[in-house]
């Protein structure tokens, strides 16, 4: 069990490892992506409440709903990086804040887009789920400043791993807090939160193939920066040089 | 009573040592010596336990420092580059709070040992109206308070003047001779007779 | 040498009176926040609106953001003169639990730049035409809130503390986690003004504040370990 | 199964019940920020190997040269 977790941290390994998934997995969110735009662009019918924006909200609930496994991604790698002091984990971490920020963002602004139509306004303070989102927005770009203006990369390393874990804990508070909020306002709110979800089995299957997808696409791309990441800080290790003689 | 086996650091792709061992025994006064950024500073805030970015192990008395942190930070006195004392308070003020983080102190011991370092009169002043020497001088003082067993002291003669030299040459040796240990870096050429010497780099 | 050691009580209160000593010494550090914390205060009337029935809807709002600006302000200097001075090593090389020592410098922290801002927030809150009847809530959240934010805050200085020029970057990370804060804080004086009871939101304050108290300091303190490297 | 497609014609496939704006954009955003977090790695490790090639010529230069002297 030890064996096997230190083998887990060692870069190389991982970077061999995730060199052969690479390709299977790049090909899986292919086709998932392919079968859900498609499907979600083309055949879906449109709602009988919303019309055509329902095809909004298959892309939108992907991208949000994935965003949610940031936070206990960040949070897993943080602890593991101050425990175990294991490098991989940061590495992962560091480009996990990274891609979540990304990810929270296009979820707002999918969000506001839909929003435009179904409310009639862009930005809308009594949907719980775009406040705490907002706000998880900013604890990332807090957490990727904080590395940014760290020098030493291993004290920015843990540094940024407690932040994550405090951060963590702090987004479930704010998500609870500000929800409990929002149903004190509701009342002068123009939403009402039942015709938020179009109905249909279509839709929700449509909606599970992009999930996958965007699953997919999450740990392609988050697999991608991370093996940049490895060449990078380990450069100097002869494994590395000898991939780059041979590439 | 200090051992360190094999230890590596790097910092940032530099290697600063690797595979370091080192043996503190008591009576001993050992002086680190190497050119600037060999990681003469480092090693000692790893053996202080300040800087944990290191691979190997360091022993007290024959056990790991990190599982006995109370027992091995209760026998330490560690001084840096920077000596630890505000300077906002005055001397009086700096002693009384840093020493009662490890044992408890009365006045009395304290205007004694500020006497001693050549601080009478200045123990009511505020630190900011003192020299960069004074404020070592102040932090000389802990040792005489201190009964810690080990002292580990980062260039503590740099602003010194040649009188405060040979006091603290002379502190270093009584507490040598009462069996404790010292560990010093300095770029001084210590009079000190019996001196171990461990180069970096 | 175990009889001379010292229990860590006595090292918390040396630290205590420590860090009280050199706030009073260097009166800029406290009266600056605060001053701050007055002038946003009134500027507010002067960029929304003088008219009494606005004020008093936003006065809660108003008085608690401006709350959190300053203590943005007065937290920079927690951890900081320690850290340059070579004051925090010592801390950290304590035998006593870091946790109570960070504590105390919280208390402390808290204790010049956390309650003169209460013990003035009626007269603010009277400026900005607050009902009398809501004074009494405001003060409650305000004694709550404060304490949680000095020690949120205070993990956020700890990580920032080695850094040369760290800007705003202390603002980034506290700010978004004062939300639960600032929710509560103002709900609270809302339900009274709407005559409800106010109760619940204070008692999730104090579970906040509890929760705050046994677990911020450990943050802070293991932040601390790693900033001094 | 082409029967089955929403859309009688490609501009009603274009504008999508009139939301037209919305869906799309939501689309275009997507497809960005895709496209972005794919092609932005794969261009990185390519320069980073790039880079790596040119460390490692300058550093067997130096090797050479302190060899023969």
């Amino acid at each position: 069990m030890w064996l096997w977790f230190s083998k887990l941290g060692s870069p190389k390994w991982f970077y061999e490892l995730s060199g052969r998934w690479l390709p299977w997995l790049t090909a899986a969110m292919i086709i998932f992506m392919t079968i859900g735009l498609v499907w979600g662009l083309l055949f879906l019918p449109p709602d009988y409440q919303q019309g055509f924006t329902s095809r909004i909200l298959i892309v939108h609930v992907a991208v949000a709903g994935t965003s949610l496994a940031f936070f206990p991604l960040m949070f897993v790698a943080g602890t593991i990086t101050l425990v175990w002091k294991m490098k991989l984990a940061d590495m992962v971490a560091k480009n996990a804040a990274i891609l979540g920020a990304w990810f929270s963002f296009v979820t707002l602004a999918t969000g506001s887009l839909w929003g435009s139509v179904m409310w009639g306004t862009w930005w809308e303070w009594t949907d719980s789920r775009l406040v705490s989102m907002l706000f998880q927005l900013f604890l990332l770009i807090g957490v990727i400043s904080l590395r940014s203006a760290l020098e030493d990369s291993e004290t920015a390393a843990k540094a940024c791993a407690l932040l994550s874990i405090v951060g963590c804990i702090n987004v479930v508070i704010i998500k609870y807090s500000v929800e409990w909020w929002n149903t004190l306002h509701q009342a002068s709110s123009p939403i009402s939160t039942d015709s938020s979800s179009p109905n249909g089995p279509e839709f929700w299957i449509a909606t599970l193939i992009m999930i996958v997808a965007v699953y997919l696409f999450l740990s392609v791309s988050l697999i991608l920066a991370t093996r940049n990441e490895i060449l990078e800080r380990e450069r100097r290790s002869q494994w590395v040089r000898d991939l780059v003689l041979k590439s | 009573m200090l051992t360190a086996h094999r230890l590596f650091c790097a910092r940032d792709d530099r290697v600063l040592f690797k595979n370091l061992n080192l043996e503190l025994s008591e009576g001993q006064i050992m002086q680190l010596r190497g050119s600037n950024g060999s990681g003469k500073t480092t090693l000692m805030r790893i053996l202080c336990g300040l800087n944990d970015s290191y691979e190997g192990s360091i022993k007290w008395y024959g056990q790991e420092i990190a599982d006995q942190a109370v027992n091995f930070f209760s026998s330490l006195l560690y001084i840096g580059h920077r000596v630890g004392v505000s300077k906002v308070l005055s001397p009086v003020e700096n002693l009384r709070w840093s020493c009662s983080l490890k044992q408890r102190v009365d006045d009395e011991a304290i205007y004694r040992a500020l006497a001693e370092v050549g601080l009478r009169g200045f123990e009511e002043s505020p630190c900011y109206t003192l020299s960069a020497g004074q404020h070592q001088r102040v932090s000389l003082a802990r040792l005489i308070i201190s009964p810690a067993r080990l002292w580990v002291l980062d260039e503590p003669f740099t602003t010194l003047d040649a009188k405060g030299v040979a006091q603290l040459e002379n502190l270093l040796q009584r507490q040598a001779q009462a069996g404790g240990a010292v560990l010093v870096t300095t770029h001084h050429r210590l009079n000190i007779p019996e001196l171990t010497v461990l180069s970096l780099g | 040498m175990s009889a001379k050691q010292t229990t860590t009580s006595a090292a918390f209160l040396a630290t205590l009176k420590r860090d009280l000593l050199i706030a009073i010494k260097k009166k800029n550090d406290i009266v600056n926040p605060f001053m701050f914390f007055i002038i946003v205060v009134s500027l507010f009337p002067i960029g929304i609106s003088p008219e009494s029935d606005r004020l008093r809807e936003i006065a809660a709002g108003v008085i608690w953001i401006s709350v959190l600006l300053a203590s943005m302000l007065s937290m920079d200097n927690l951890y900081r003169s320690d850290y340059e001075d070579g004051s925090l090593e010592q801390l950290l090389l304590s035998p006593h639990p870091l946790f109570f020592l960070v504590l105390a410098k919280n208390i402390s922290h808290w204790l010049v730049s956390g309650l003169p801002v209460v013990l003035v927030s009626p007269l603010l809150a009277y400026m900005l035409n607050l009902p009398a009847q809501a004074y009494g809530t405001l003060i409650l959240t305000l004694l709550l809130g404060t304490p949680i934010m000095s020690l949120i805050g205070s993990i956020a200085v700890a990580l920032t503390v080695g850094l040369g020029s760290r800007g705003l970057i202390l603002a980034v990370i506290t700010l978004p986690m004062s939300v639960p804060v600032l929710i509560f804080g103002t709900l609270a004086v809302q339900s009274t003004l709407n005559s409800l009871s106010p109760l619940g939101y204070l008692s999730l304050m104090l579970v906040m504040l509890s929760v705050a108290i046994s677990l911020a300091p450990l943050a802070s303190a293991a932040a601390l370990r790693i900033s001094v490297n | 199964m082409l029967d089955a497609i929403q859309f009688a014609s490609f501009a009603e496939f274009l504008d999508m019940g009139g939301y037209a704006f919305n869906v799309w954009s939501v689309y275009a955003i997507f497809a960005i920020f895709i496209t972005a977090n794919l092609i932005l790695p794969m261009r990185k490790k390519q320069k980073i190997i790039r880079q790596l090639k040119r460390r490692m010529a300058v550093d067997a230069e130096i090797q050479s040269e302190s060899d023969e002297t």
